[in-house]
């Protein structure tokens, strides 16, 4: 592997810095077109009922209105899974959450269109709701979709159980037998919201004959262009995806909402149409993530050995079947290295919005349960929580709990740092309290297409297919720099069209610096070779005989021949003569990602008259495999951390007894704001990822799994009380005090 | 209902529009006028995307009335620093890696520029406060306070 | 012979087995193999899997090669946010 | 929908009396967040802010005259207010952002008729009046007068509030309003107290006022917890039933603010806590 880099770990400015600062960004909402109608969508009002009728003909007799649709307007398709995409874009025959839309109007202005929603006369019959997870698994519960119960599943629970998952190993029951202490909690934590502050934008323009452009706001222009083909029944070829710059998705980008609407009244009305999502819209009807209810048992020896594990995952995942629960199932105890180990998880539907992936989803709130109970064994036990976890830690050939064997990983590094850092042997002021808390990401590789242009001057066009949601044209931009031994100054990156480079994975999963750096190395490999062999070409001498270093090509040794190095601008400036344009590709699906742990140290002060808590000092230490450009990796680890703040004190989904949603903006769905929060502290601890050539890791992830166990035990340690339900809001604190 | 002509100078040039007595000041500026660097993240006052400057005073341009700003003086992110150099905290931004996505970041700019006109050495929990009308949810806060400070610093030695 | 660990939820469909060996050189061959084994597993390797060779993350490859003494873990199909 | 810049006083009220639904225009940060969220638009906006004295803060018989269109921004600037009324001042200068200090007013905080609104305990606690015009002429009410439940005052439809008076106030004075929101900025109060009181040489309470905010359908005045402190130098038998006093005044809702167990709790520690910043603004030593 690669160790001594001569880009890789500087921090240069960004491409898109610039116009960042500067206004000139372009991102979903942002764009407009020549004859352009707005759009906007109607939504119910009610919790859970069907549509008996939809009355669209005032609407349609308004003057400036050029299209209505409902759900009747889109054809099925054979997806089931795409169906329920479809359907939560647009409601056929229920309304199955408050905010799920039931139509949509085009017309030539803002104004005109919000006159036309008036005009829509919907039909209800309210049906009965459920909107909590418990309640929701409770035979005779209200069955959102009938037929989709998980398989093996039995009486004891509702139909909207559509999944169920077990991993582990060992034997339970006989490493509960040799524990000293056993402790075994409940825990409840509300759904909360990615937060972007980017409303869903698009702009789409679909003609009759099924070409079409649709500018968005995506992690994922492929995958809109997949989910929006077939839903409107046309050929991939013909729409062309183009991502705008992103206001912010971690995860809540990774589907589709708006966009069919948008094409489909583009294709009623022949023009282009302009959909954005209000605030409100955003929290009623986009993704938030899971809320749950979890139990945890631990045992453990006086000496601090977990002897078993075992967490039960009840997830509420929203208005459709969907699958998460593993995931929160196969982190929950991937931190340690246990002989007798079992989560389970079980996913259901409830009258909520469809949720979406958030941020490592369906991690943070399993870890939570889980750290939260071993840090009250070492309370009741009075062991250390560092020298704890570190006897427990798993390492390079633990049997993860969720079955593979780890390779090499950064545990251990991570909470040996924080052991000897200053914060955790800091004093403690009074009604304050130090939590401590691991967490874990898997991190994916996925498809990828990379296509490099070495340009006559000198200078190289790198396209690539994944939007740029924190700063990854910068880092592949190092990355093509470091492998082809120019300046980072000389690459253009962009993200291409779907027209314009091959198709690549959604930006998800802590994926793009890992695999699309992969791509772009093997890209700028194949463009060396190239230039090796116009090299080679030029001294007359024989391909093998010449290699590439610092930038430039060189005979291999003196016996190949006695040339000095001709550099890549060199090679470039002649490269119409000697063969054409040089370049390199590469499209692939990079696996070996390499997981990612984290520790956070945190110090919270309670106001015990009031139950408000204000986070004191923060220290994330993060194993990312190798920091391409630090600055960012901190970033993703800073951010990460107060979403994670966020969830712990404060973000929740609030639903009345009518199932409606109390809080839908930033007024009362408390994100952090500047004020909140100290500097956030980040340790970035590198252990190559073997699978990496430069030993990239995912990083953008873990951070935001530790956060909610760590503020919870320093809340508990800080009251002297334990908590067992997120969000802590001062009220929970005060009342358990 | 018949539109109002307005009149006003938005980064130091006279512009006329015509407007809804509805319409924002954001609606004006991006639908109208093409000034989309003003961001509308909740269209409630809540989030500081939308942050300009109205005779000199920082607002939220989703709360002011496009039909209200006859004769007034606006500067938006697009008045921010010149073509030759950038304004001090625009450039600390970018060099601290300030940004993520860059959604709040032009509301950021204005609303950093606007204090450090006002202070020109906050203490750390002054630009918090200052700034808590504008959400991030990338950066966790940390880089863009570290960057308004750098900022900070960096005027004032300046301006000896 | 490869080593395939069963996740627990799907040992249901391998009539309780939480280990099967399976002579396989790629990740399809052993898919291959492993549904004719146990038919009731097609609809979920159908849906898509992850595997995890040797401790190494693969998600829907056909072609990953196999070692003799690989240990394969199946996975559901991941998502990330 | 129209728009309007009233020229003067007398055209707002007129303008007020010929519309239907009329709204009054200042900072607009509460009008066009409700035009924003779908409440019904009014059909006249009247905007004050170009009418004379609208925007002034102007020393008056000892005390200061707060033009209704001032700003929260333009409060926190101003040194006579900071040095008159500092819990007014402080109240006014926690609602919203800076954003929303650089729109917001006084007055539009009092006429939204929140039960939560910040400067309202304030005013309460300080005795102020509101000048009101309309079709009648002007007249002065006490804060006290004008509040009459969520939403909700006393005003007549076409009464426009043109200024509000902080009275002059005795040597050894001081003044506090404190708030609880879960976050440190950007949200609603949950409660809020405010206390003005004043003390004589010794360091005894001689007079005091406690009201309370966001605990009752409108911000109360609560005499019996003044009495608490009066005489007092806030011992803490003294303080403890002044909170006992602002609990027992609670009447809150449960919401997703906040429930009536917390609120209640509030109350006393946000009235105990203010009291204290009074009294050291008043020149006591605790």
């Amino acid at each position: 592997m690669k160790q001594d880099f001569k880009i890789l770990g500087t921090r240069p400015m960004r491409p898109d810095g610039l116009d960042k600062v500067t206004g000139k960004a372009l991102f979903g909402a942002d764009k407009s077109a020549t004859g352009m109608l707005h759009a906007r969508i109607l939504r119910s009002p009610h919790a859970h009922a069907e549509i008996l009728s939809i009355n669209t003909s005032k609407a349609r007799a308004l003057p400036g209105v050029k299209a209505v649709i409902t759900g009747d307007d889109f054809a099925d398709v054979d997806s089931r899974w795409t169906r329920y995409t479809m359907q939560n874009c647009m409601a056929q025959g229920r309304a199955l959450y408050d905010g799920h839309a039931v139509a949509a109007v085009a017309a030539v202005s803002k104004k005109v269109a919000a006159a036309a929603l008036e005009l829509i006369e919907v039909d209800y019959k309210i049906l009965p709701h459920v909107t909590d997870v418990d309640e929701a698994m409770q035979p005779g519960a209200p069955v959102l979709h009938e037929g989709v119960k998980g398989r093996g599943l039995g009486e004891d629970v509702s139909g909207n159980t559509v999944g169920y998952y077990s991993f582990g190993h060992g034997d339970i029951e006989a490493g509960f037998g040799a524990a000293d202490e056993i402790i075994e909690r409940s825990f409840k934590t509300a759904a909360t919201h990615q937060g972007y502050i980017e409303p869903h934008a698009c702009l789409a323009d679909l003609g009759a004959d099924g070409r079409g452009e649709l500018w968005c706001s995506t992690q994922g222009h492929y995958m809109v262009r997949e989910l929006c083909a077939e839903i409107l029944h046309i050929d991939a070829s013909q729409l062309r995806v183009t991502a705008s710059e992103i206001g912010g998705g971690f995860g809540g980008k990774t589907t589709v909402f708006i966009e069919p609407v948008a094409l489909k009244l583009s294709q009623i009305s022949g023009k282009p149409v302009k959909l954005v999502m209000s605030r409100e819209e955003v929290f009623r009807a986009s993704g938030p993530t899971m809320s749950s209810s979890i139990e945890v048992k631990i045992g453990m020896t006086k000496a601090g050995k977990i002897t078993a594990a075992h967490a039960k995952l009840r997830y509420q995942g929203g208005a459709f079947p969907y699958q998460m629960v593993m995931m929160g199932a196969m982190s929950a105890f991937a931190a340690y290295d246990l002989e007798h180990v079992q989560s389970e998880g079980w996913d259901v539907m409830t009258n909520r919005p469809k949720m979406i992936s958030y941020r490592a989803p369906g991690a943070p709130m399993a870890v939570y349960g889980v750290e939260s109970v071993i840090d009250e064994l070492c309370q009741k036990l009075g062991l250390d929580p560092i020298d704890t976890r570190l006897l427990n830690a798993a390492r390079e050939g633990t049997k993860s709990s969720y079955g593979p064997t780890f390779k090499a990983i950064g545990l251990v590094e991570a909470l040996e740092a924080a052991k000897a850092h200053p914060h955790y042997s800091a004093p403690l002021a009074a009604n304050t309290g130090r939590g401590i808390a691991c967490g874990f990401w898997f991190n994916f590789g996925g498809q990828v297409s990379v296509s490099m242009a070495i340009n006559a001057d000198g200078t190289v066009n790198l396209i690539e297919g994944n939007p740029d949601i924190g700063g990854s044209r910068a880092s592949i931009s190092m990355m093509a720099a470091e492998a082809l031994g120019i300046g980072y100054e000389r690459i253009r990156t962009i993200v291409g069209d779907t027209a314009s480079v091959g198709f690549s994975d959604v930006t998800d999963g802590s994926r793009v610096t890992f695999a699309v750096g992969i791509a772009t190395i093997k890209a700028a490999n194949a463009a060396i070779k190239e230039m090796c062999k116009r090299a080679a070409k030029i001294w007359e001498i024989d391909e093998d005989a010449v290699e590439w270093v610092d930038g430039a090509a060189q005979p291999t040794g003196h016996n190949a021949g006695n040339f000095p190095p001709m550099s890549l601008a060199e090679i470039a400036a002649s490269s119409g003569k000697t063969g054409g344009p040089i370049a390199g590709h590469h499209e692939g699906a990079p696996d070996k990602a390499g997981v990612s742990f984290g520790v956070h140290l945190v110090d919270v002060e309670v106001d015990p008259e009031t139950g408000f808590t204000s986070i004191k000092r923060y220290t994330a230490f993060q194993d990312v495999g190798k920091a391409i450009h630090p600055s960012y990796v901190e970033g993703q680890i800073q951010g990460g951390a107060v979403q994670g703040i966020g969830w712990a004190l404060n973000e929740e989904y609030i639903y009345g007894e009518d199932g409606l949603l109390q809080n839908p903006g930033f007024l009362d769905y408390r994100i952090p704001v500047a004020s909140d929060l100290p500097m956030i502290d980040p340790v970035i601890i590198e252990v190559p990822n073997p699978g990496h050539p430069y030993g990239v890791r995912g990083c953008g992830e873990t951070a935001i799994v530790p956060p909610l166990a760590a503020v919870s035990n320093g809340v508990s340690r800080a009251i002297g009380k334990r908590m067992f339900a997120l969000p802590m809001s001062p009220p929970r604190i005060l009342k358990a005090i | 209902m018949s539109k109002i002509h307005i009149s006003t100078r938005i980064n130091g040039d006279e512009v006329e529009y015509l407007c809804e007595p509805s319409e924002t000041l954001l609606d004006v500026l991006r639908d109208r006028l093409n000034l989309t660097g003003a961001k509308e993240g909740c269209g409630t006052g809540d989030c500081g995307a939308c942050s300009v400057m109205l005779d000199g005073r920082l607002v939220c341009s989703c709360l002011v009335l496009g039909a209200e700003v006859e004769g007034s003086a606006i500067e938006t992110v697009e008045g921010v620093g010149t073509l030759d150099a950038l304004h001090p905290v625009q450039r600390h931004i970018l060099e601290h890696a300030a940004l993520q996505c860059g959604i709040c970041t032009p509301g950021i700019v204005v609303a950093a520029k606007a204090l450090l006109e006002k202070n020109a050495d906050p203490s750390e929990s002054e630009i918090r406060y200052w700034l808590a009308g504008n959400l991030c949810r990338c950066t966790g806060y940390d880089k863009i306070i570290r960057a308004v400070q750098a900022a900070a610093a960096e005027m004032r030695g300046a301006q000896i | 012979m490869a080593r395939v660990v069963i996740f627990g939820s799907l040992r249901a469909l391998t009539a309780g087995e939480a280990e099967i060996e399976i002579e396989a050189s790629t990740t399809r061959e052993l898919l291959d193999k492993l549904v004719a084994r146990y038919p009731a597993l097609e609809e979920t390797v159908a849906a898509g899997i992850s595997l995890a060779i040797d401790g190494e993350v693969f998600k829907e490859a056909w072609f990953t090669p196999i070692g003799a003494d690989s240990e394969v873990v199946v996975m559901p199909l991941m998502v990330g946010g | 929908m129209r728009y309007i810049r009233a020229k003067n006083s007398q055209h707002a009220v007129s303008l007020m009396a010929g519309a239907v639904n009329p709204e009054l225009f200042a900072g607009g940060t509460d009008v066009l967040v409700k035009m924003k969220l779908g409440g019904t638009p009014p059909d006249l906006l009247i905007d004050l802010k170009h009418i004379a004295g609208m925007r002034e803060i102007r020393p008056e018989a000892g005390g200061i005259r707060v033009g209704a269109a001032v700003t929260g921004a333009e409060m926190g600037e101003s040194a006579v207010l900071q040095a008159l009324w500092p819990g007014v001042a402080e109240a006014v200068e926690l609602i919203g952002s800076t954003q929303v200090q650089g729109r917001a007013t006084m007055v539009g905080n009092l006429c939204n008729g929140s039960p939560a609104a910040d400067s309202v305990p304030a005013l309460l606690a300080a005795a102020a009046t509101v000048r009101i015009l309309g079709a009648k002429g002007e007249r002065d009410l006490p804060v006290a007068d004008v509040l009459e439940g969520p939403g909700k005052t006393t005003l007549n439809k076409s009464d426009i509030v043109t200024s509000i008076f902080l009275p002059a106030r005795p040597e050894r004075a001081g003044d506090a309003y404190l708030r609880f929101i879960p976050r440190t900025e950007m949200d609603i109060a949950v409660a809020g107290a405010a206390i003005s009181l004043s003390l004589d040489e010794a360091g005894v309470v001689l007079a005091a006022n406690v009201a309370l905010g966001a605990v009752a359908p409108t911000a109360v005045l609560v005499p019996q917890a003044a009495k608490a402190l009066i005489g007092s130098r806030l011992e803490a038998a003294a303080l403890d039933a002044c909170a006992r006093a602002c609990r027992d005044a609670c009447a809150p809702i449960d919401d997703r603010r906040g429930t009536v167990e917390f609120r209640t709790k509030l109350a006393g520690v946000l009235a105990t806590r203010a009291a204290k910043t009074a009294y050291i603004r008043a020149g006591g030593s605790l």
